[in-house]
């Protein structure tokens, strides 16, 4: 994750954005018009990239792991309904993230799991096009990953 | 250059047609005949997609599709429309002003009588579906008609199907010239290719399916109905069948007619024909 | 109106499975509506899971979580007939609360 | 007849279509009012066989926008295009009126 991919990562990611989104949204600050509940990690969930939502929410380096099951389809069925779960044998979990690494902010969600809850979760995720959904699992404070694959693609003949 | 051989092609078959049209009374088409034409079209689909249980084939591009199958099962251990479901159940018991309620419009107390419909009745000639029904039962009762494609309609289908589940269609053609009319109105429908990308609902859902349509996978139309009303991601909220066909219609670019126009709901009444024997799935999720 | 919270938590073998869906159209702001014009964003931010005063669960969530958003988690404990509050608030601060039985 | 047959059909006529008019004076706003009246009876027998396409109806509302902007030009040349596809939608209507029996499953 060294600095030059991750410009070219922001550009990318940037121009993206903005085909989905009108400028005018994002010129807005996020936190201008949302009202921001105890707790939730705005900034992270302003990032626009893997790298910058990683840094904002654990602040250090991702290091892959086999020990994390991560379930996502291999082609969704509805972008907009993505079923994504995950679960790891990793001891002492505290957190578990969820990212899309092409979508306009790519921290999807966040999971707290206190002591006595299971290291495992299943949602539904929105993904704006294909590509990788990355799971982020926090054992004994320190962070491993997991990716898989999701092909995107619009439905039926859209006549 | 091409759109002359078109020319050319409708000037031949006109002059055919008049050479043929001689002997055309004497091969007028058959008398229709339902049943037959329900076993040939059964014995196609379980010829070509021997792998589909029978009680499978109401749950659409998920019988032929392992990977859709596996979302689709994440999905139902909590679908979205259960909310639908609980609202349709409120409404279904709700008493009308007049004290009565949707029980008493219904046999068997509507409940477990979703597979009879649509019927075709004699009394008015034309083929009531289970939203012309409620609506007529509301109306009966002093209460003002829903809409035929989404809300508080849709949700009393849910909850209507809910409690039919696994009871196989029984769909019924009286030997009654209106409803054989009626019947054939709604297969001539399915079968006729239309507009601008001319396409039938046979090319897709008999000729195609379970093959892939971009992101979607092809339900196959034996079955089709039964998985009705369905939460669909794309509409967000739940939605009828009426409401399908104006969706089908419009994707092939064909102006799409009036939800619970007589030409939609014969052809409801030729699908779920098509589809006795198959057991009901509904309420359904889709894509 | 009913509640915006639909759950279902069984408790057996000292483990409680809770799967919870909540009817919420977590609107991303990047889609438009059939006039062209974009609809705000409007998704739930915090839903909080507690179990004998206790937080068994926080989930943080954004615009990338489907309409009428699912989850499901297991925490150690909870028996039969205990109660588990579930709470949620969105990015408008509109928010919804519900406490359920575990069953058996 | 395929569909690619359908759409090449459509483009050749309307291209077809089109020239017509350069080669004219500019179109006036009575020419433009019996094209789109031309194209609108069209359509409404399209209608009546039940077979109408949302293209002929697009096309349609662009010529009426082409006329109240003044473009009689392109009121025309649009309300021709409304005209070609509206007639193709009939011509479908009647081929499958007897081509439907063959796609039956037996």
């Amino acid at each position: 994750m060294h600095a030059p991919t991750t410009t070219r990562r922001f550009t990318l990611s940037l121009l993206a954005t903005s085909c989905l989104a009108t400028t005018g949204l994002l010129a807005m600050p996020r936190a201008a018009f949302a009202f921001d509940a105890p707790g939730w990690p705005a900034a992270a969930f302003s990032k626009k990239t893997e790298a910058d939502a990683i840094a904002a929410l654990y602040g250090q380096k991702l290091t892959a792991s086999d020990k994390i099951r991560l379930e996502a389809p291999d082609i969704a069925e509805n972008g907009a309904v993505v079923p994504v779960s995950v679960s790891t044998t990793l001891p002492n979990v505290t957190r578990i993230s969820l990212m899309a690494s092409h979508n306009p902010f790519t921290l999807a969600a966040d999971y707290v799991l206190p002591a006595g809850t299971e290291p495992a979760v299943a949602c539904r995720l929105k993904m704006a096009k294909t590509s990788d959904v990355i799971a982020i699992v926090e054992s004994n404070g320190k962070i491993y990953g997991a990716r898989k694959s999701v092909k995107v693609t619009l439905g039926g003949c859209g006549g | 250059m091409f759109h002359s051989r078109l020319r050319a092609a409708a000037l031949l078959a006109g002059m055919l047609g008049a050479m043929v049209l001689a002997q055309a009374p004497a091969r007028a088409a058959p008398a229709p005949n339902p049943e037959a034409d329900r076993l040939a079209f059964q014995a196609y689909f379980r010829k070509n997609y021997p792998a589909v249980k029978n009680s499978d084939w109401g749950n659409g591009p998920y019988a032929l599709n392992a990977g859709m199958r596996k979302q689709w099962e994440a999905i139902m251990q909590f679908p979205p429309y259960e909310f639908a479901l609980a609202a349709g159940e409120k409404e279904f018991n709700r008493k009308f002003a007049n004290g009565r309620s949707y029980a008493d419009c219904f046999p068997n107390k509507g409940i477990g009588i979703r597979q009879n419909y649509p019927y075709f009745d004699t009394k008015t000639g034309e083929v009531v579906t289970l939203g012309i029904a409620i609506n007529r039962c509301r109306v009966a009762n002093g209460e003002k008609p829903l809409g035929y494609k989404k809300g508080l309609l849709a949700a009393i289908e849910t909850y209507m199907a809910h409690t039919s589940r696994g009871k196989p269609f029984d769909i019924k053609v009286p030997n009654d010239p209106r409803a054989l009319a009626a019947y054939e109105a709604g297969k001539k429908f399915f079968y006729s290719r239309r507009g601008q990308l001319n396409f039938s609902c046979a090319s897709c859902h008999v000729q195609k399916a379970g093959h892939r349509l971009r992101g979607d996978i092809l339900a196959p139309a034996l079955g089709i109905m039964a998985a009705f009303p369905i939460y669909r991601s794309k509409w967000g909220e739940m939605g009828t069948i009426q409401w399908r066909f104006v969706g089908c219609n419009k994707q092939v670019r064909s102006v799409p007619f009036k939800p619970q126009s007589k030409i939609y709901r014969d052809l409801e009444y030729f699908l779920s024909y098509m589809s006795n024997g198959v057991p009901i799935t509904g309420p359904g999720a889709r894509p | 109106m009913s509640s915006t919270i639909r759950v279902r938590a069984v408790a057996s073998g000292g483990t409680t499975v809770v799967q919870a869906l909540i009817n919420h159209p977590m609107d991303s702001g990047f889609v438009k509506n059939s006039k062209g014009k974009l609809i705000p964003p409007h998704y739930i931010e915090v839903l909080t899971f507690e179990h004998a005063g206790k937080k068994v669960f926080t989930a943080f969530w954004g615009p990338a979580v489907s309409k009428d958003p699912y989850i499901k988690f297991t925490f150690k404990g909870g028996a039969k007939g205990d109660d588990l509050k579930i709470s949620w608030v969105d990015n408008l601060g509109k928010h919804d609360s519900l406490t359920a039985k575990l069953v058996g | 007849m395929s569909s690619a047959a359908v759409r090449r059909g459509t483009l050749a006529l309307t291209v077809a279509m089109m020239l017509a008019p350069a080669m004219a004076a500019a179109a006036t706003k009575t020419d433009a009012e019996a094209a789109i009246a031309a194209a609108r009876k069209a359509e409404a027998a399209a209608g009546v066989l039940q077979n109408q396409w949302l293209p002929t109806e697009a096309a349609l509302k662009m010529a009426a926008k082409a006329l109240a902007a003044g473009k009689y030009d392109a009121a025309v040349a649009t309300a021709k295009r409304a005209h070609a596809l509206a007639e193709l939608s009939i011509q479908q209507a009647r081929e499958q009126d007897k081509l439907w029996h063959n796609e039956v499953v037996r």
